[in-house]
């Protein structure tokens, strides 16, 4: 007898801004393109909003990898917070990788509106990558009273 | 060091200013302390050499210290740079403080205004030191994993004294980041991920305004190099967007602008 | 210096393990100020807990932390405890959020007692700024029920505003009570229309009503700067520093005298107070 | 009664051996560079034996950084709360110097006055402290100057002193000394009548800090005391965070949706938000006034309300501090300050 052994189910959480890559995440459901369901989308206004520390505390509440996406340069509802936000990530994964940080956990895309093909594909093969990493437990976790993933390993 | 005592002395004496913030002897041959010189006849303790690493214009902040008057600071490239990117940052006014800048062979430049602390400072080498710069590259060469444990390591050491954030002249903040609970934004207790993401906010928040002083790793009583987080920071905003905190009062902080074309290849 | 004895805190498995209170009921006393009814989920530890006038606690929101009040209510009525507070911050904020019937956390009692059974037979005169009515409410109601012990009871109290005032049914129930004389206040510009006490800063008001030091107790608590103009005041009209208490509300922790936020001079206000009069306080450093 | 015997450097290894046969886990100083600190080791040539000062204390032994003291499963209007399992794991603590073990008195009176702590005398009472005498000294030292000293053997169970290359003298003081010398059994030989004080460091006594505890109140209000040597003060909390008997504390919680944890961590007087009310009030505002606390705490408050003093001359403060604030040389110059 076989038994099917389960894969790694990642954890993904993915900041979006509500004027483009949700409304694009809507498209990919109300056009019936299915994808990995691993994501929990987190909408906030702009991509100017989404601060550096958010990404760390999703990893830090166990995330196994970081979406993180919004309006095209150019179309950003409030002009140009995606322009703010793109300066911020690009320094942040400088740091990220010198203190050791996987990129390969951490995924930036321009989603718009009009792109609910290109949200399932982010989606999927984000999702494709970090089952192949595995769980993120070399990143320390929020202490809540339970053994951190280090201790049990 | 004896230029630097002779200016001291004419400046309080002149009354130009009220206290001259240097160096002292410190409790060993290899320390150096931050001293308040009020009067000319105690001009006679400053000292200057390699020991002298506080970035001074930390103190400028500091009620104790602003209700003193007019000061004399005794600077060095990263004590005039701080001065810069404080009067960009509109916490330094021109002409509240004069800066004694002191060059390697000990001659002391007076500096008057922030315009004349520009003009030197235009003048000075940039850069890191070597030392700076192997560990740097000898750090950014290590294989991730590597890299991890190295960094997990230094950081369990940190026990959120906050001493890098004491001695920095540039984290000003009336309420920081760590001590804002609601939320919580990073932990209180000096756990991994408490120790991870205080030093990553710690050096996120001085991209582009860090003037390279290195008086947060001085500062740290585990000896911990966060210094070098702040340089890759630095360095990066250096290179991606030409940013140059502390050479100009001119407000031009690489967070707060961008160009359209600005680097996206890691973007899709 | 002397300083009034604590009673011995009970014997627990860890000090920090606190009682499983339920809200039992959750009163809107003023903008932001609200005040809990709780009673314990273990009758053993109802029956097992005794305070006396005076002592705090430390409230709990598991998974936000723990915040210090004294306890609002007298020990003469048993079987709960009431705390009133104001969301400031992340605490208060988590217990505003708390309903009925809901599980916090309770440690103590902590801390010394208003010494109420030598001021037998004395006169009592309250004075309460804002906010700082509930640690004398525990007082006032521990004495009212106790009323054939004291002679006259007198009651000044202000807040900024009208909307301000805290406990407003026992205002207007002391108000109408032949046996105490309540004064209410609030600062000028804090009146509505229908407002029918008085207008005027609380230090002012004392002044007016005079009462008579002769045998009087004074209890004062309010904010710093009500307290520093109170005291003239009371000065002017003959009273002794040691016939005036206060409760200080220092900042605390644990509750017992080891965190160390609360020490002032060799004392630590969770344990030789918050209870002081003002003949200890002139002893002390002025760090509260 | 003390008993005196000899320990052979060679019988280190054997005796570590021993300790961790009977379940005890040993921490001692460990050499990294220039920066020693206290370390889980299993074999003696891991321990550092010839450092001055680790740079944070052993108080972490019995008092960590942070600790939980509460953990809480949430369940809607529900909360289960459970204490932690107390740290049981039996601990030698080897190769702290005199100061430190010294300090553990302080922490004692902080953590047990009054009301029981157990999360600290569950650590407590399984610790057992091999002391190491200092055979040198450096500038920040000032153990003589607090009722200390080199070869001091209060707050040991056992006290080791080096004599010559190859041996150490090992005095056995206490009923937990006793119980590791029955595990040592024959690797403590008999004494010899090797000297101990000609292997001690020389440190001079700077000041008297009794004298110093009775005068201080009188001080308090001098501002000159304490204005000029706190304006330099940056108000970090190195100081206390490297202190082995700093021992204020701040109760924290950290939670997810369904499960929660209150922690104790270390906190310190010198910073601004020690002391900060709810209402925005701040019983200190100044630097100055934070330091003196700090100052005042130690000399004068701990010694006259628990009667021990609060500090055991180290000089990790000093070694620490960013800006040079010198301890020693404060309470030197407050001591020879007229009132």
């Amino acid at each position: 007898m076989e038994f099917a052994v389960s894969a790694f189910e990642p954890k993904l959480v993915a900041f979006v801004c509500n004027w483009c890559t949700y409304a694009g995440a809507d498209l990919t459901g109300t056009s019936r393109i299915k994808y990995a369901p691993n994501v929990r989308l987190i909408r906030l206004p702009c991509t100017g909003r989404i601060d550096f520390m958010l990404l760390l505390q999703a990893f830090g509440k166990g995330a196994d990898g970081v979406i993180v996406s919004g309006c095209h340069p150019g179309d950003c509802h409030y002009t140009a917070g995606n322009f703010h936000a793109r300066r911020r990530w690009t320094l942040f994964r400088r740091l990220l990788d010198f203190v050791g940080v996987d990129l390969r956990r951490v995924h930036f895309a321009w989603v718009s509106a009009a792109e609910g093909a290109k949200w399932a594909e982010l989606v999927n093969d984000v999702k494709t990558k970090i089952q192949a990493l595995g769980p993120y437990d070399a990143f320390p976790k929020r202490l809540d009273g339970r053994p951190q993933p280090a201790e049990v390993a | 060091m004896e230029a630097l005592r002779q200016r001291a002395r004419e400046l309080l004496a002149a009354g130009t200013v009220q206290a001259v913030l240097g160096y002292a002897a410190g409790s060993e041959p290899d320390r150096a302390r931050p001293c308040f010189v009020r009067t000319a006849a105690e001009a006679d303790g400053l000292i200057w050499n390699e020991h002298c690493r506080q970035n001074l214009a930390t103190y400028l902040q500091k009620p104790e210290v602003r209700a003193l008057g007019r000061l004399a600071l005794v600077a060095r490239r990263s004590t005039l740079r701080a001065l810069l990117q404080l009067a960009a940052e509109n916490q330094l006014a021109d002409g509240r403080v004069v800066a004694l800048f002191v060059a390697d062979d000990g001659a002391v430049t007076e500096l008057p205004t922030l315009a004349a602390i520009e003009e030197l400072v235009a003048r000075l080498p940039r850069g890191l030191s070597d030392a700076d710069r192997q560990e740097l590259d000898r750090i950014a060469a290590l294989p991730l994993g590597e890299r991890q444990a190295y960094w997990a390591g230094e950081f369990a050491r940190c026990i959120k004294c906050y001493a890098c954030r004491a001695a920095c002249p540039l984290c000003y903040c009336a309420r920081c980041i760590t001590e804002a609970n609601q939320p919580q934004w990073i932990p209180v207790s000096s756990d991994p991920l408490g120790n991870l993401e205080w030093n990553i906010a710690r050096a996120m928040h001085l991209a582009g305004r860090c003037v390279d002083c290195g008086s947060c790793s001085d500062a740290c009583p585990e000896g911990i190099r966060l210094d070098l987080l702040n340089h890759v920071l630095a360095e990066e905003a250096r290179t991606q967007f030409g940013a140059e905190p502390g050479y100009s009062v001119r407000k031009d902080y690489a967070l707060a602008s961008f160009k359209p074309d600005d680097k996206q290849e890691y973007i899709r | 210096m002397s300083t009034i004895a604590a009673p011995a805190a009970p014997a627990r498995r860890s000090l920090y393990t606190p009682y499983r209170m339920r809200i039992a009921k959750v009163t809107d006393e003023a903008p932001a100020v609200k005040t809990f009814r709780l009673e314990f989920v273990d009758p053993a530890d109802a029956a097992a807990f005794d305070f006396k006038a005076g002592q705090f606690g430390e409230y709990s929101v598991y998974g936000e932390g723990e915040s210090t009040f004294c306890i609002a209510s007298p020990p003469t009525r048993k079987g709960y405890i009431e705390c009133t507070f104001r969301q400031v911050g992340r605490v208060t904020s988590a217990l505003a959020d708390r309903d009925e019937g809901d599980i916090i956390g309770f440690r103590g009692p902590y801390g010394n007692i208003f010494p109420i059974e030598q001021w037998h037979g004395k006169n009592l005169l309250f004075i309460a700024g804002g906010i700082a009515l509930p640690p004398m409410r525990c007082v006032i109601w521990n004495c009212l029920d106790l009323r054939d012990r004291y002679k006259d009871v007198t009651i000044v109290y202000g807040a900024r505003t009208v909307a301000d005032l805290v406990y407003k049914h026992e205002l207007a129930e002391w108000d109408a009570r032949p046996d105490v004389n309540l004064y209410t206040t609030v600062d000028p510009g804090g009146q509505t229309p229908d407002w029918k006490g008085r207008v005027g800063f609380v230090p002012t008001v004392v002044e007016q009503v005079g009462p008579s030091a002769a045998d009087t107790i004074a209890i004062v608590c309010g904010p710093p700067i009500m307290i520093k103009l109170t005291l003239p005041v009371l000065t002017k009209l003959g009273f002794q520093p040691e016939n005036i208490f206060t409760t200080l509300e220092n900042r605390m922790k644990c509750g017992v005298g080891k965190c160390g936020r609360c020490n002032v001079g060799k004392l630590y206000v969770c344990k030789d107070g918050p209870v002081f009069t003002f003949a200890q306080l002139r002893d002390l450093p002025a760090e509260y | 009664m003390t008993e005196q015997r000899i320990l052979s450097r060679q019988n280190l290894g054997p005796l570590f051996e021993r300790l961790a046969a009977d379940g005890r886990r040993i921490l001692a100083p460990v050499r990294h560079g220039d920066r020693v600190g206290f370390e889980r080791v299993t074999r003696p040539d891991e321990v550092a034996l010839d450092y001055v000062q680790t740079r944070t204390s052993a108080k972490s032994a019995v008092f960590p950084p942070y600790e939980p003291l509460l953990q809480f499963a949430l369940q809607g209007k529900d909360v289960q709360v459970a204490e932690p399992a107390p740290d049981a794991a039996p601990t030698v603590l080897f190769g702290v110097h005199p100061c430190d073990a010294a300090s553990f008195a302080t922490l004692e009176a902080v953590f047990t006055w009054d009301t029981p702590d157990l999360p600290f005398e569950s650590k407590r009472a399984n610790l057992t402290i091999i002391g190491l005498s200092c055979t040198q000294g450096d500038a920040y030292c000032f153990c003589t100057s607090v009722g200390g000293g080199p070869g001091d053997p209060r707050g040991s169970d056992i006290l080791l002193t080096p004599i010559g290359a190859t041996h150490f003298l090992a005095e056995i003081l206490t009923e937990r000394g006793q119980a590791v010398a029955r595990l040592a059994g024959e690797l403590l030989e008999p004494h010899r009548g090797n000297g101990k004080d000609a292997a001690l460091a020389q440190i001079p006594p700077r000041f008297d800090a009794r004298q110093l505890g009775a005068k201080l109140p009188a001080l308090f209000n001098h501002p000159a005391a304490w204005q000029e040597q706190a304006l330099r003060c940056l108000g970090c909390g190195a100081c206390a965070f490297v202190c082995p008997t700093c021992s204020c504390f701040d109760i924290t919680d950290e939670r997810d949706r369904y499960h929660g944890v209150r922690l104790r961590c270390w906190d310190s007087c010198g910073l601004a938000l020690f002391t900060l009310h709810a209402s925005g009030h701040n019983p200190r505002t100044k630097q100055s006034e934070r330091w003196r606390q700090r100052v005042m705490h130690k000399f004068a408050y701990q010694p006259e309300r628990l009667g021990v003093l609060g500090c055991v001359g180290c000089g990790r403060c000093s070694r620490a501090c960013p800006v040079d604030m010198n301890l020693a040389q404060h309470a030197q110059q407050l001591a020879e300050t007229a009132v």
